[in-house]
Parts: C-alpha cells; structure tokens; sequence
C-alpha cells in the first residue's frame, strides 16, 4: 500500500494505492486519523485500490466518525466496481459520501463547502 | 386464470436501472406522443428495409408475386408481434426496445428444409427448434462455456461468408451465358457507395439511417438506368387496400423431420447467442449504472424472441433476430424507451394488414438489395473477427476458429463433397454456416476436456497469503475465461476469510486453496491444519449509530461481526467442516 | 572490381545488438560446430518439409515424377542460395539467420501464368517482377502508409482460404464420383491431430519441431492404411545419387507478357509485406534493446529475397519467403546465429544434388500433405484477423477489409464471373488472393485522400500547452497510423520547444501548432506572435565535470545549452523563420 | 505531477509521476534535494513519468550532484522508452546509474551497498 497526499484546488486529496487489509490498515488509519483535524474537507482517492477487507472498512468508518466529531467531511472517490460491490453489501455506501472521481468529489466540496 | 395472470406479470426483481445523461427517454420513460409517433416510425421503416431476407425467402421458396407479398406481409405480422413481446414486461418477456427482422442466419437453411421435405416441415422444424431454445434458455448461465465468443464469432464471420454470393449475384445480375449487366452492377456500387459515405462521414443520425438513404438513392438511379425488371410490374397481383396475412396454405400442419429439426435447432442456438449479446448490449446503453450482467433480463429477451418465433413458425414463415441497427437506431436518437418499441410492434401488425406495404419492399431493385447484402456482410465478416478476437488467442483457441472456418469454407466452395451424404444429413452439411458451427462447438467442448478445472494454490512465505489466493484466482480465471466480477469477488472473499482465519487463530499449521470452476460455480476451498470457525449470520449493525456513539470500543464492537458478513455476502453459499484437526472452508459463487 | 567488393562489403553503421538473455547464441555468435551442425540440420529438414508447395506447383505443371524431381531439387538449390545471402553480411543482405522457403502465396498465380502463357512467360514474370520489388525496396518508408497492417492482413487470410481446397483434396482424396478415401481422410487426420497436439501440449521444442512430428506419424498411418499411391513407386525414375538441379529445358529463355508481370508483382508486394514483417521479427527476437525497427535491415533482408528469387526465376521455379517456422525453431533453441543461416544456405545447395533427397519430399503421402496444408490454412487465417485487427477498427479499416474479403470469396466462389474478362486480366482476377490485395490496396488509397494530413491546434488556456501538444500529436498520430515512437518523440521536442520560447520570452502573443503527416515526415510547426529563437547547436556539455564542479551556478551555466541540443536532437530538421512581428519554429521528424 | 515515497527493504524509493517540466520541475527538485543528505541510496522510480525536459533533467544532474557530494547515491529506475532517448540523446545515461525497474534498482544496491 502507498498513500500520496496532496492539494486540489486546496482541498485535500489521501490518494491510496495497492490493498487495505489487516496488514495495511493500520498505517491507513495513522494516516487518515491524523489529516483529519487539520482540514475542512478530505476525498479518499481509491482509485488505485483494488482490495478493501473489513479491516480496511473499519478504517475508513473510524476516518468518517473522526470527521464527524471535528466537524469535517470526508469524502471517497473513484471505487473501483470489486470494492464499491464491498461498500454497497457492508450498506457502507449509505452512510458515507461517494463520488465517481477524484475530480468530481472536489467539485462537489467546493460548490457545498466543508462539512 | 386470474392467478396466471398474476404469476405472469410480476417481475423477479431485478436492480434498478438509471437513465444515462446522453439517452432523451430511458426504457421505462413514457415521452411525449409526438416524440413517440416519430420515433415509432423510424423504427418501423427501418424495419421494413430490412424485410429483404423474407423478400429473398418468399422467391427461393418459389411463390409466385403475390404468393411473396403475402408471405413478406405475414413476416411483418410475426416480427411486430415479437417486437410487441419485447416490449412488454412479465416474467417471460423482457420489456426493451428490440425490434425483431428476419434472420440473415436462418433463411439458407429454412429453404434448404422446405425444398428438401416440404413447406410443412419447415413448419415443423421452426415450431421444435424454438420450443427447444425455450427449455434451453433457463440453463444458459451452465452452458456459457459450449458457448464462448470465439463460437460466436464463427457463426457471425460465416453468415457474413454465406450472405455474399446472394448479394453478387443480385448486383450484377449476370445472364444464362453469364455476362454481367452495367446498369446493375452501377446501381449496385452507388447503393454501397451511399451507404458507405453516410456512415463514415455521416453525422450520428444520419449514420444510423445509412441504409435507407442507401437505397433511396440506389433505387432511383435503378429507375433511371433501367436496372429494375420492369416485367415485374406487369405481374403485380391483384391487391386489396386490405388483405389478411394468412400463412400459405401448402405449411398448414406441421410435420416434423428429426435431420431437419436438429439443422434448424442449431441455427436457433447461433440466435440464441446474437440475442444474448444484443439484451446485453441494449441493458448496458440505458443503464447509466451498469455493472454486471443481467441474466434475468437477457434470459427473458431471448424467452420472448422464441416465444415470437413459435408463432411465426406457426404461421408459416421463418424466425426472427433483434435488428442491431435498430438498437444503434434507438442509442443515437436518444428514445430507448420500451413503449416505442410497443408502439413499433403494434404499427407492424397493422401495417401486415395493407399488402401494398409489403409490395414496395418486394419491388425493391435486386441490385440495390445486392448493395445492401454486400455491405451486410463486410460488416458481419468484420464483426465476427472482433467477436473471435475479443479473447485472448491461445493455441486452442486459434485452432478452434481456423479449423472451423477451413471447414465452413470447404462445404461453400466444394459441394460435390456433400453429395454423397447420407440423406438426413445433408441439410446440416449442405449449409457452410451449420457445419463451421457445429465444428467450432464440438472443438471447443473436446479442448476443455484437456483443461483442468481444479487447482491447487500452497502458499509460499513471503508475500501476504490474501495476495498469492488473488493472483491465483486471476490467473486461472481467465485462462477458463470465467467472468472477471465473479473471479473479483472471489478474491475478495478469499482473502476476507484469510485474514479472519489467521486473525481469529483458526490456522494452526499449513494452508492451501483449492480452486474449482464448472461454468455454474466457481468454488474456492481453504484447507488448513486447525480449528473450523463460526460463521453465522448476524443482523448488519447500525453504522449510522456507531458513527454517532460516543467512543472508539463501540465502533470495534459494532463492527466485530463484519468480517463474518461480508463473506456471507460475497459468496453465494459458505460451509465450514472440520475432521481429525484438519478444517476446511467451502465458499461458492455463481457464475 | 577491387573498389565494389569494398563497396559492397562496408556495411552501414546500424545500432549494436545485445543478445538476449534466452538466447545462447546470438546473430553475430559463433557457435561451436556442434552445436552449429545440430542447428544446420534442424532448420534444414524443417524447410525440406516445407517444399510440399514446389512439388504441388511441379505437379500442377503438369511434369512427369522425374520433372517434380528435378523441379524441387532445383527449387531446394534456389532457396539454398537465398538462405545463403540472409546470412551474409553486406550492402544488399542483411546478415540473419533467415530460411528460405517456397511461397504458399505465390504458387497459384505461378500455375496459372503457366497454363496461360507457358514456362517463359513465368521466367520473364519472376525475374521482372523481382527487379521491381528491389528497385521499391530503398522506397519503403515513403510507402507504407500504402500498405498497413490491415492490407498485409487481408493478404495472409486469403492465402490461408486459397490453401483450403488444395488441403482438402489431398486430405479426401476423391475419386471420380466425389466418393472420399476413408483410409485418406484417417491418415491426414491423423497428421492434422499430431501436429495440433504437439503445439498445444508439447513444450517449446516439441513445439516448434510439431510439423515434422505431424509428418512422421501421418506417413506412417497412410502408410499401415494402405492411404498412399503405391503405384507412384512403380513410376520412379532411375536416379543417380548426384544429379545437377538444372533448369527445365522448356524455361531456358524469358519472354515478358506485361499482364503476367503485372500479376506476379502484386504477389511479390504480398511477399515484400510479409519479408519486412519477417526481418522486424527476427531483428526483436535478437536483439535486447531493440527499441525501434531497423529500416536498413529490413530493406537488406527484402533485397537479399528479391536477388534470390530472380536467379530461382531464371532457374525457372517459383519464388521464396522466409519461413516463419524456421524463425521460431531459431527462437526456441536459442542459436540465432548467422553461421548456421549461412551453413543451411550451403547445406541445402548441396542437398539439392542429391535427388533422393528431393524424392523422399515428393513420395510423401498425399493425405499427409494434405493435413499440413489444413494446419497451415487455419493458422493463417487466424493470423490475418489478428494482423486485421492489430490497429484500432474505425469505419473506413471496417469496410476497406470486409469489402476485400467479399470480393476475394466472390471469385474464389463464383468462378463463372470472371471467364468473360478480357484474357489479359483473367491471370489477375481468377486469383481471389490477388483481387482481394488489390481491392485492399484501392480502397485504402482512396480513403486516404478523405483524412486530413494537416492539422492545427489553437491552443487553450488552463491545460499547460506542452500537455496540449502531446494530446493533440497523440491523438492524430494514432488516427493517421503514425508511429508511436515518433509520435512520442515529436510530443517531446514540441514541449521543449514550447518551453524554451516560453521561458525565454519569445512569445508575445497567440500560439498555435500545425502538424502535417505524409508518411515519410511528421512536421510539426509552432507558430506565434513574437521573435524568433536563435536555435544553434553547441558542443554537449562535459557531463562528468558538472557533477564534480564547487558549485551550482557552474551546473547551471553547463547546462543551459540544454534545450537547444535536446530539441535538435530529437528533431531531425530544425528550422526558425519570422515576418513581420509573427515567428514559426519547425520540427521536422522522419517517419 | 505527483511524487510518493517509501522505502523498500531499507532502500529508500522516490516514484514520480507525471510530467517533469518547467512547471514543476521546482517541487521535484525540493523533493529530491531534501531527502538525499539523509539516505545513503535513493532510487528515483521515473516508471510512471511520460516526459521529461531539459529542466527535468536538470533537476537530475542536480540531484546526483548533491548525492555525490553527500556520499550517497542515486539510482534512476523504471524509464519509459521515450525518456530513456531524452536521457540518451543528452549523454546523461553515460554518467547516471539507470535500472530497468525499481526491484532491479534496489537488487543492485542492496548487493554493492550505498554511495
């Protein structure tokens, strides 16, 4: 697993790449955890994300509930078709806000604003 | 009755599809009645410029002029009907805008039937063959391996082989001693020329409508040059305003002739195929949403298509397909809606009622049905190449298709070879398309007699063991050519039942994966030294609520059961056994 | 005398070859002689068995056993040479280990010459036609825009169908009454099975050897069966064991019948396609860091062939190709040298006279013979689809292809049309091969006029222009069939380009970029409101002591040349001109 | 442009992506520079990079200029075919360490060690 951060248009963009599984998760969850506070807004980039286990989704969930509590939004985006089938079954896909891609969840953010 | 009904019309549901951004009017929009009437007929007279195949089998069948209009006018009856059935939506028939023509594929062998045993045979034949392909249809999803695309691909490029020798002939029009005539072959090559140029250089709506441009043009430059049997004109029938398309007298009761049965049951399989893809192709461009294939709604399209074809049988005609060029019709005017195709087929029953409609397509100039038969099949050739290459080659494969295509190639070109035949079978043999086909199927099913369809992965150290089961999995999967979601998701599971195993500290010693793939299952097994664990279904929790709980040990505990779930819901079927320290874990996925 | 050896001898300079890890030996290796007689003896017993075409054309001809005889050992003699001159090294041949074989494309329109106009007609066509293809052969870059994939494609598929019937009588062997040899068919079933087997289950040797094996096991079914001619043993000629390969007495002078020439000359363009495809092939397989084709190599290899075959002309036998087989045994077993091609060549000069050894070739059963030729069928029409399909299908490739091919079956099916052609032409379209070449060749010179070779792009704010240039080349070079190489290499010299004149302040205004293809050049040219660069080239930077200097504005210094020596190297002309405030900088990259 | 790091078996890795142009050949050359005096190797992974300018490579010859001098050592890996011809064409290849893929990079200085 890799994880590249960076800014469009200034909203952050944690673009992983590779599997989150039991293995990975938790340097993904380090990571998310600590981006979070810092920013209004945060698109997970999951395009290059061709494995989520439930340890992966548990992550994901703590990123969400951290946003919540901070007041930010957390916003995935580019899902391939195997994990988004892992979102929708696991009914993640209710609760959390998905976009197509990375590009069309920073337009979203921008035209609703943070959280 | 009244549960009959009922039974009838409630759909199995299927996932809810979403308009596309660039379709006007998705499948179940109802546009408005002036868009509707448009596009209703638009679809009906591309329809009709497609009638050419019953036009060619009405005069190989021998009928006299008006004998062809009231057969190419019964024809119109029989596909609206299809095409009607199409559009409604009950547990048999789809609910799509398909419109039904007459088949390329299955005219050579319908005359072939007829001039070999008689009209009522040929009835016969259709009426088994499509009663057969309904019994079929609920198996598909098990028998997609007899029918891979490289198969498909054969049956397309020899339709496209068996169309060119009708098309030439009709474009040059040669006499007894064989001289060719100008003003044919002219008209010939600017209905090709027009068709050709609209669709490469035509916008999306003109392209679409390259045929009947094509022959607009040809047939007036038919008429100017004098390439049209003006001799025919003389032999028109006596037709009424109004006239009832009544099946010919000669095919009144079917009887039925095991060789010719078999010869017409093979041709409907090829259908099947075509009617496969064009529901796949069809759900695929009004679903904005579409991932996966629906196979209830690809099994009811081809249910209703031979549930029209019984009919047409009955009525003494031959059988239908989906046209693609009124799919790519639908797709580039932006109305997929099905009640068009309601409309369409409603509008083709009444129009089988006035013969004169079916009389303007008989009198269509042969070298301008000769243009649109040759372009026909350059297309057809072409498709079926993309088809046969639209897998990966192997030495199996490449063989498979050559080898059939040889053999298709040697009936066309060597008949004499057929003629010493035994009798019944020489129907099957006579026809290129048959026999390429039959081969391609039987080379097939022989080389997956020589593929093993259960492997073995033992897991090295080292790389992760979710990853090793994941490339295993890909790997053979696609060397049997299973489904890439079905192997996907069988990665998934996997590797979920992996990390439970070893997390839970299930595995005690050495873990393998069995692998094993029948074209109705893919069915992955872990073996391992240890203990069996517990995987019983549980409620899903409320993520909404642990999102809003207080503290992180809430969110852990909500989630515990997770792991377990999302194997049950990838996989269609789990079971854990356990025997003397050995346990395994079973996980099933359809295919 | 002294000064065209030289000439001759002093190669120019091409880019060094590193041998690939799988290979043992590569093209400039010396292996030991061991090894080199082991290799030597494989290649040439798999072109001997590959000379089934010159004993079909010899008995086409209509020779008696001793004529077939002497035919194929003078033909064994002719490719002996060709093989030779592969494997030199010089001006005019290449220096690869290349096998001459005789051309399953051309024997048909050899035959047919004969019928028409006799044995010299043939001599003069071969001998013509070759000196042609080698004055075409320094033009080839100019021309391959005439001649894409999807032409060369058609080519190999129709020889792949022209092959069938020839396969199939062999293999059925049938007698007056069209009734069929079981023992025949058995036997060349048989031969078809063991070779299909061998190259789908045996590994990469067995593999490559697969046609011999075939062979050996088929003669002796036809053998045990009783499926072979014994009464063609009666008919042998008393042989001495050294015989001279000579000429038939019938050929000894050419005459020259332009409709003849004009016939063998597509032929040959057929085989210059397949010898470029060849030479590619062999050159990639050998070489580690190929990265782009070798235009000398190739146009040597071809020239090579073509000297080869006017002297098989004037021998008066058919022409050779590279045998693709012989290219994948020197694949498979490692030794790629150019000595073994050059002991082959000698070898089978040598073999050719002994005319027991051109005996054994044409007593090969005939249901063997016909196997091989089914085998041969099928895997060629694979390989022309794949050929086809190697460039993206638009419409205008659609129907370029489809359209040759129904013309091409059009012949092959209905012989009839073509028998009130004028005599001249008769030789040219009774080939359903040679038509559909043609027709190929017409119509993708025809939809050429339709493509701009000229485009402009304005260019947009937001992207940078540099990313807009790539896209831009990027999407016309692939629409045009131009090189990716050189496509890439233009999209980098453009961003350069753009980058200098933007950093260096020369743009004042507007920008736009114009790019013109025609084959031989991609020519880019930016044109902008402002002055123009000085673009002169520098002596390269010494690389070395940059790394080493105290600081960095000595680095910067060095290096700020850089541009300009990229953009000139890239580009293969480089030119600046302004007018008038408006400055343009062209880029011009061979193709 | 996009620049990830990490290390694989104690080889530190830089994979770049994208175009190394003018435009941003100054957050590559930020990058680059600020990790070398703390590594003993570095393998630059240039895999996913299409294009690269005369400024892109400058930032190169910089960076094995710092590495030089530092005692480290930097290794290009993973080049297309077109940038590898920028890279021949300029005579950088003849004084630059180049691998074929990055596991080839980190192969040859795991077995000859840094600098």
């Amino acid at each position: 697993m890799n994880i590249t951060e960076y800014t469009d248009r200034d909203v952050a963009v944690m673009s992983i790449s590779g599997r989150i599984d039991g293995t990975t998760s938790a340097e993904a969850e380090t990571a998310i955890l600590a981006r979070i506070p810092s920013v209004p807004a945060l698109v997970l980039d999951l395009q290059h994300v061709d494995y989520v286990s439930s340890a992966g989704l548990r992550v994901v969930l703590k990123g969400a509930k951290s946003a919540r509590s901070s007041g930010a939004r957390l916003v995935l985006a580019g899902l391939t078709p195997q994990v988004r089938e892992v979102f929708d079954i696991s009914g993640f896909s209710s609760v959390l806000e998905i976009h197509g891609s990375t590009p069309e969840a920073i337009a979203a953010i921008l035209k609703t604003g943070g959280s | 009755m009244r549960r009959a009904v009922d039974w009838l019309t409630s759909v199995p549901i299927s996932a809810p599809k979403a308009r596309p951004d660039d379709v006007l009017y998705g499948t179940e929009d109802r546009p408005p009645a002036g868009v509707t009437m448009i596009a209703v007929v638009q679809q009906a007279m591309l329809m009709l410029m497609l009638l050419v195949y019953a036009v060619i089998t009405g005069e190989r069948m021998g009928l006299d002029p008006a004998g062809v209009v009231r057969f190419t006018s019964t024809c119109i009856f029989g596909f609206g009907l299809s095409t009607l059935l199409q559009g409604l939506r009950s547990r048999l028939t789809p609910g799509m805008l398909m419109v039904a023509i007459p088949s390329p594929v299955a005219f050579g062998t319908y005359i072939g039937i007829i001039s070999a045993w008689g009209p009522s045979a040929a009835v016969g034949a259709v009426i088994s063959a499509n009663v057969i392909i309904l019994l079929i249809t609920p198996q598909l999803p098990r028998l997609r391996g007899y029918f891979p695309p490289e198969v498909a691909g054969v049956a397309v490029f020899m339709i496209g082989v068996m169309i060119i020798p009708e098309g030439i002939q009709r474009s040059l029009s040669p006499d007894a001693a064989g001289i060719i005539s100008a003003p044919s072959m002219i008209a010939s090559v600017v209905t090709l020329a027009a068709i050709v140029l609209c669709s490469i250089w035509g916008g999306v709506r003109l392209r679409v409508m390259s045929l009947i441009v094509g022959c607009g043009i040809g047939t007036v430059i038919a008429l100017l040059l004098g390439a049209f049997d003006f001799s025919s004109l003389d032999n028109i029938p006596e037709l009424g305003f109004f006239a009832t398309p009544l099946p010919s007298p000669a095919a009144a009761w079917p009887t039925f002739v095991p060789a010719a049965i078999l010869a017409y049951t093979v041709i409907e399989l090829v259908h099947l195929m075509d009617q496969v893809a064009s529901a796949l192709t069809m759900d695929k461009l009004s679903d904005k949403n579409w991932v996966r294939a629906d196979m209830s709604i690809t099994a009811r399209s081809s249910m209703a298509n031979a549930i029209g074809n019984v009919v047409c049988g009955a009525l003494g005609t031959l059988t239908g397909a989906t046209s693609t060029a009124n799919i790519g019709l639908a797709h580039a005017s932006g109305v997929m809606s099905r009640f068009v195709g309601i409309g369409t087929g409603l509008l083709m029953m009444l129009l089988s009622f006035v013969p004169v409609v079916a009389l303007v397509i008989v009198l269509t100039p042969g070298p301008v049905v000769g243009g649109v038969l040759i372009y026909t099949a350059a297309f057809m050739i072409i498709a079926g190449m993309e088809l046969v290459l639209s897998r990966m080659m192997n030495s199996k494969r490449s063989f498979t298709v050559g080898f059939s295509i040889v053999i298709g190639f040697t009936v066309v070109t060597l008949p004499a070879l057929v003629q010493n035949l035994p009798e019944w079978s020489r129907t099957i043999a006579a026809s290129g398309l048959t026999v390429a086909v039959l081969t391609a199927i039987v080379l097939n099913a022989l080389f997956r007699i020589g593929t093993s369809r259960t492997v073995t992965l033992q897991f090295e150290e080292g790389t992760p063991r979710a990853v090793q089961a994941a490339e295993h999995l890909e790997h053979w999967g696609a060397e049997w050519g299973a489904r890439r979601e079905v192997v996907m998701r069988g990665g998934m599971a996997v590797g979920e039942a992996l990390e439970l195993l070893n997390d839970g500290g299930f595995i005690k010693g050495a873990v393998a994966l069995t692998t094993r793939f029948d074209e109705i299952n893919l069915r992955c097994t872990i073996t391992y030294e240890g203990e069996k664990p517990r995987l019983e279904q549980t409620a899903a929790p409320d993520l909404e609520a642990l999102l809003n709980a207080e503290d992180d040990a809430a969110l852990d505990a909500g989630l515990s059961e997770m792991s377990t779930n999302l194997i049950r819901r990838l996989a269609d079927r789990v079971s854990v056994s356990s025997k003397g320290g050995k346990a395994s874990l079973l996980l099933e996925f359809n295919h």
